[in-house]
């Protein structure tokens, strides 16, 4: 939550919107702000208000499964980190009786007579972030919820299996406090249910109740954990692989069944419900979790008032397959739940091309009202004294604190040479944590920062802004690992665990004696981007990065950009898809910043991030360009298995071939009279491990386009699990009503290819007759699913890994979407996994997000982590130069001799020129041979410190 | 038309979408007003413990 | 990164540790799973071996001055310039099989390992006073081709004297 | 016997060091028994750095890129 952190993003807490006027580009709104009752300039949040607050409400945070406090913080963490008083519940607001908090704080920061604000603000652009809204209490009733106390929802387990949340991690049941041994989740729990006007799937809810049991599991491994689903809906990149291991795992029992009501018998919960083979069951459970779906969020009718936005039916923001990100209110855009339910990844997504889209309609005032941060200059003479080492070991809540003894180590680190202060924190990355670090910097003079928490690959940069805060050289800290590489992964063994957390900080205090102060350079960023690949994803992409005032290559392999959107002739929202794909082509042909290479292959990439050179291959020859990013926006391609006789037989097609029937003169659909579709031919644990998210969708869509057509002809749909997630459930629901059959199959028995004579029939094992049914198919249509394109010669030329499925992979699958591990390389569409359109345009423009950040900063700051030769020692062997992997050494003459010379920008900090050196004359910036050589010794401190032990011992 | 333009962007609603469009916002060369209706910011998200399937802790 | 390895291994080797001791091994940041099972077995495999010293059958003193020697090595330019020269003609001719790696490392730097390392040793030993050729054969592992030319260069320098089969340090 | 072997590690920042975080992450476990240090990459790594890690007392070393 770096938020907090950003000197342009001003965060308004307990605010609403009460009306907008203007238009895109300029608006004015105006915001009610309700009284905080804390000045957030004088609280410290010491949390001594709630400590004394005599009032007790329902803590909300916690689902309302424990008390808090009227003056109060929902967590520790929270940004603002500034406690608030709850008017509604606060004995002086209410009664006039109380003062306890004001006379207990000590900065005075309480102030009761606040009153509530209004505020006027200008803005070029809105951006409606909602989240969703809860399902009504009257839903979970139905369920037994509010009446029988061991049915509880799925929030609730969230926060009970949470560490820090009210039961510190324990799961009981709130009816006699005891471990449940039984356990049901029941899905779609006011999702996809129209009898509570929520027919949409709310896409989220089968992977979470898959996390909550799972973790439930790990900490109640006695535990029986049965999961009712009706489809299970997890359709996300990599979500089948993580879903069928958890299940075997734990060994979850998985019931196909919907179940209707509970009653509490005794002590345990009654389940009635009905299997697919027609059998009726009654099971007792201790406990029943409901996997309550996403509504639309509560205010949302309100606003759209205010606003003058569509929402759909459900109340969620009305937007279109070809600008998902878009309202009807030109300027006002959407990102995330409100759009339609979706998870965290999706979300975030979202969220970025939503950035990439107000940078479009603003990017002629870019810059002009951001505020420039800056640092005060570095303390040179606290830097120059001896080292003073300052320990903070975090207990990262209880993510370290419950395995590694924290006050030990901490005891332990001050005492190591050169530390003069040390001390242990709740959580040494939340803000209050970090405004802490400045201050003890100061008051303890210290002039080198060991930081014993997490990995430094994540929060040095945040540990780094804070000592440029305190005036320090960001690159005086040390991180010792004793999250990621000790509490998590040697759980097991606590003690072992705090022995190897001494270690790790006594070997970082090692280093971080040694740690000098380090220039960061800045490297010029070359304005313009390369987008490979020109379907969707890429023309997208291209065009988003052109609208935001850069220039873009974009190179497509084929004759004609388009990629496979070219061969869908229908989408599920009505919209034409040839219309999409020739008005984005258009777009991008005229556009005066983008040039289109077609027949074009990119040969080679070299450079890093802000200074890429390629090579672009074409028939003509080969062509050189500069440009700072690159997009990846390949595509996928159709799988075409050897299965089920496709390419054999002019009666069997895949979807996309029936599309260009259905846009055609459908002559073979004609002749027929039973139409038969297939799910997941070679998906999902045939020849593709993983389910392509689209194909559902598809197959429903040309379903319904064939039944409205031919209303007379059979059309059937057999399938494993329909996911139909999100809104596409209405359509599901639709084709359903609209007479299609659809028939589920399991993985066991998958439907078989039967041909007789001339005609083709397909066996369905029928769970509920109990026998096979021979379904005759005039037309055969296969849902085959989304193969890789070639990703992996693109994967070496720009050194980044694929999945295992081979799709690029994100450099962090929730944080990172569309980032990959290399700097300046963003995927989207296909060649990041299987996706419909929407998604695909909403991730490219994600993808131009990110990728416009270096162009329009115009420039990369490159972490002091190179090399640097020293040329008193240098004998001008030249042996750096040759092995430099990125060419980032030259040899260059001082007086007489030659020596060697790092070209900073182009160094990646590899050290191989260190290593071959035969007079030690290149240090590392942040990894000198000094600092290293020291850790290894303080390693060894400890090595001898034992066996000194147990000789002691022996003896 | 140009002149008229404002470099700032109102963002409603403090959760995941809210701050990740924020932050880039931000980045991007804009100002950026975080609206939210609570105390804090952060949304359901904070709220979750851990996250699938990678189980990060959430913030 | 192999030639560094190699190198590693085969002064390692000549200290007279066990090759197991020493691994390098690849995990992309994708591969958890196979990072956990490479550092598992690699703990296990030390386990099954003992304590340093213990499955070589060195006693801790002879490990001691072994290592310091094989460390003074380590750090002089003449083989640091022999591991570059070798390290540039690779990335030169590209190849990279372990086969070949391994030939022209025993040709070009196991030589001046041998005697580096040799009289790093011979010097240590000498240092706490006059010794046989015998015992330095033992106490070093080397073979006589090995050390009779460490030896005489170390005459030729004055650096020691013979005196029968023992030498003294002078 | 109970023997617990001292390892020491050198992990490269971009690849093993990255996986020991994704290790940690998805909670699996492994033997406690390693120390890390983390270098940018596995190129770093000197002879020197090895043969003084033994010096040190390490059982074991092992180099992940």
């Amino acid at each position: 939550m770096e938020a907090g952190r950003s000197p342009n993003i001003e965060i308004i807490t307990l605010a609403e919107l009460k009306e907008l006027s203007g238009k895109a580009g300029h608006f004015k709104a105006k915001l009610f702000i309700k009284p905080r009752y804390v000045d957030p300039q004088k609280c410290t949040a010491c949390g001594l208000c709630t400590t004394y607050c005599p009032r007790e409400v329902i803590d909300e945070y916690n689902e309302g499964l424990v008390y808090t406090k009227a003056a109060r913080i929902d967590y520790p963490q929270a940004i603002p980190t500034t406690y608030y008083l709850d008017a509604k519940a606060c004995l002086r607001m209410q009664h006039e009786s109380c003062q306890l908090c004001a006379n207990v704080c000590g900065p005075n920061a309480i102030v009761f007579d606040q009153l509530p604000e209004e505020r006027e603000i200008e803005v070029g652009a809105v951006v409606l972030t909602l989240g969703f809204g809860r399902i009504p209490q009257e839903v979970l009733e139905k369920y037994g919820y509010g009446k029988y106390p061991d049915v509880m929802t799925s929030m609730e387990i969230e926060r009970m299996t949470c560490a820090s949340g009210p039961t510190e991690g324990e799961i009981i049941r709130p009816s006699d406090f005891t471990h449940p041994q039984r356990i049901a989740f029941l899905q779609c729990i006011g999702s996809r249910d129209v009898t509570c006007d929520n027919g949409y799937c709310s896409s989220v809810c089968c992977m979470y109740a898959m996390k909550e049991a799972s973790v439930v599991k790990e900490h109640l491994p006695e535990a029986q954990i049965d999961l009712f689903f009706m489809d299970i809906r997890t359709q996300g990149k990599g979500f089948d692989e993580a879903f069928n291991r958890a299940v075997e795992k734990y060994g979850f029992g998985i019931i196909y069944a919907r179940v209707p009501k509970i009653d509490q018998v005794g002590r345990k919960l009654a389940l009635t419900y009905v299997t697919e083979d027609g059998k009726s069951h009654r099971e007792f459970y201790d406990m029943v979790v409901l996997s309550v779906g996403l509504d639309a969020p509560k205010d949302a009718e309100n606003l759209a008032s205010i606003l003058g936005i569509e929402l759909n039916h459900y109340g969620f923001a009305q937007t279109r397959t070809s600008s998902p990100l878009e309202t009807n209110v030109p300027g006002i855009f959407v990102a995330g739940a409100f759009q339609g339910p979706k998870d965290i990844p999706e979300s975030v997504v979202q969220a970025q091309g939503v950035a990439a889209r107000c940078s479009e309609l603003l990017a002629e005032v870019r810059g002009e009202e951001a505020i420039l941060k800056e640092f005060p200059p570095e303390d040179e003479e606290l830097e120059a004294l001896e080292p003073r080492v300052g320990v903070f070991v975090c207990h990262c809540g209880v993510n370290i604190a419950s395995v590694v003894d924290v006050e030990d180590v901490t005891r332990y680190a001050a005492n190591l040479p050169g530390v003069v202060h040390a001390e242990d924190v709740l959580y040494s990355c939340s803000q209050d944590a970090l405004n802490d670090l400045v201050k003890k910097i100061k008051e303890h003079r210290l002039n080198r920062v060991v930081i014993a928490a997490c990995s430094p690959r994540t929060h040095e940069p945040l540990f780094q802004e804070t000592l440029k805060e305190a005036g320090l050289n960001p690159a005086l800290i040390e991180m010792a690992n004793i999250r990621d590489q000790c509490s998590w992964v040697h759980y097991f063994d606590p003690q072992a665990a705090t022995a190897k957390a001494k270690d790790q900080v006594r070997m970082a205090v090692a280093k971080a004696l040694r740690l000098k102060p380090l220039e960061t350079q800045k490297v010029k960023v070359t304005p313009s981007a390369l987008v490979i690949g020109g379907g969707a994803a890429g023309l997208q992409a291209a065009l988003s990065i052109a609208e935001q005032g850069y220039e873009v290559h974009l190179v497509e392999r084929e004759r004609e950009l388009g990629g496979n959107l070219r061969r869908v002739t229908g989408l599920l929202s009505g919209e034409d898809p040839q219309k999409i794909l020739e008005t984005l082509i258009k777009q991008v042909e005229s556009h005066k910043r983008i040039r289109v290479y077609k027949e074009t292959t990119v040969e080679n990439i070299s450079g890093y991030v802000g200074n890429f050179t390629s090579t672009l291959r074409s028939q003509a020859g080969s062509e050189i360009v500069n440009h700072g990013v690159v997009i990846i926006a390949t595509g996928g391609k159709e799988h075409r298995p050897a299965l089920w006789g496709l390419g054999e037989e002019d009666k069997i097609l895949t979807q996309l071939d029936l599309e260009a029937e259905l846009a055609g003169k459908a002559s073979k659909i004609a002749r027929a009279r039973s139409i038969v579709m297939i799910q997941c031919v070679g998906s999902r644990g045939q020849d593709l491990k993983y389910c392509s998210k689209l194909c559902c969708q598809q197959a429903v869509k040309n379903a319904l386009r064939l039944k409205k057509r031919y209303p007379k002809k059979d059309v059937y749909v057999l399938y494993g699990n329909m996911r139909t997630y999100g809104f596409s459930e209405d359509a599901y629901r639709e084709a359903r009503e609209a007479g299609v059959i659809f028939l589920r199959f399991t993985p066991q028995k998958r439907p078989e290819l039967i041909k007789k004579g001339k005609s083709l029939y397909v066996k369905h094992y029928d769970a509920l007759l109990g026998e096979d049914l021979l379904i005759p198919a005039d037309v055969l249509v296969l849902s085959v699913g989304i193969a890789p394109g070639d990703n992996e010669e693109l994967s070496k030329i720009i050194k980044a890994p694929l999945t295992s499925d081979g799709f690029f992979l994100e450099a962090h699958v929730k944080l990172m979407p569309v980032e990959l591990a290399v700097d300046g390389v963003y995927v989207c569409g296909l060649a990041h996994g299987p996706k419909p359109l929407d998604e695909t345009l909403a991730q490219a423009r994600a993808a131009a997000a990110k990728a416009t950040i270096p162009l329009a900063k115009g420039y990369v700051e490159v972490a002091p982590i190179v090399s640097r030769v020293d040329q008193q020692k240098c004998i001008g062997c030249g042996i750096c130069a040759d092995l430099c992997p990125y060419g980032a050494i030259q040899m260059i003459k001082v007086g007489k001799r030659k020596k060697a010379e790092t070209i900073t920008a182009s160094c990646k900090g590899c050290g191989i020129c260190a290593s071959h050196c035969p007079v030690f004359a290149i240090e590392m910036g942040g990894f000198t041979d000094e600092a290293i050589l020291a850790q290894i010794e303080a390693f060894g401190d400890f090595a001898e410190k034992e066996s000194q032990e147990e000789a002691e011992k022996a003896a | 038309m140009g002149k008229d333009k404002v470099g700032k962007v109102m963002v409603l609603g403090g959760g995941i979408a809210g701050v990740q469009a924020a932050l880039d916002l931000a980045e991007l060369g804009f100002y950026v007003y975080l609206v939210e209706k609570k105390a804090s910011i952060g949304g359901v998200m904070a709220q979750l413990d851990k996250t699938f399937p990678t189980n990060d802790c959430s913030i | 990164m192999l030639i560094i390895e190699e190198v590693t291994r085969r002064l390692l080797e000549l200290v007279g540790l066990r090759p197991e001791r020493f691994r390098v091994d690849w995990a992309s940041a994708a591969e958890a799973p196979l990072f956990v099972q490479i550092v598992t077995n690699f703990t296990e495999g030390i386990k099954k071996l003992g304590p340093l010293g213990e499955a070589e059958g060195l006693d801790q003193g002879t490990l001691k001055w072994r290592l310091k020697a094989a460390s003074e090595v380590a750090k002089k330019s003449r083989l640091r310039a022999a591991l570059g020269s070798l390290a540039r003609e690779f990335k030169k001719a590209g190849d990279y099989s372990p086969e070949n790696i391994s030939k022209r490392v025993e040709e070009k730097i196991v030589p001046i390992l041998k005697k580096e390392l040799f009289e790093e040793e011979i010097k240590e030993l000498l240092s706490k006073g006059p010794i046989s050729i015998d015992a330095i054969l033992k106490k070093t592992g080397a073979t006589t081709d090995d050390i009779v030319p460490i030896l005489e260069a170390m005459q030729k320098k004055g650096k020691v004297e013979r005196k029968g089969e023992t030498l003294e340090p002078k | 016997m109970n023997f617990n072997p001292k390892i020491l590690s050198f992990f490269c920042h971009w690849c093993c060091y990255a996986a020991a975080d994704s290790a940690g992450v998805a909670r699996y476990k492994y033997p406690p028994n390693n120390r890390v240090v983390r270098v940018m990459c596995t190129g770093r790594i000197d002879p020197l750095f090895i043969v003084e890690a033994f010096r040190a007392g390490a059982d074991g070393v092992l180099v992940g890129g």
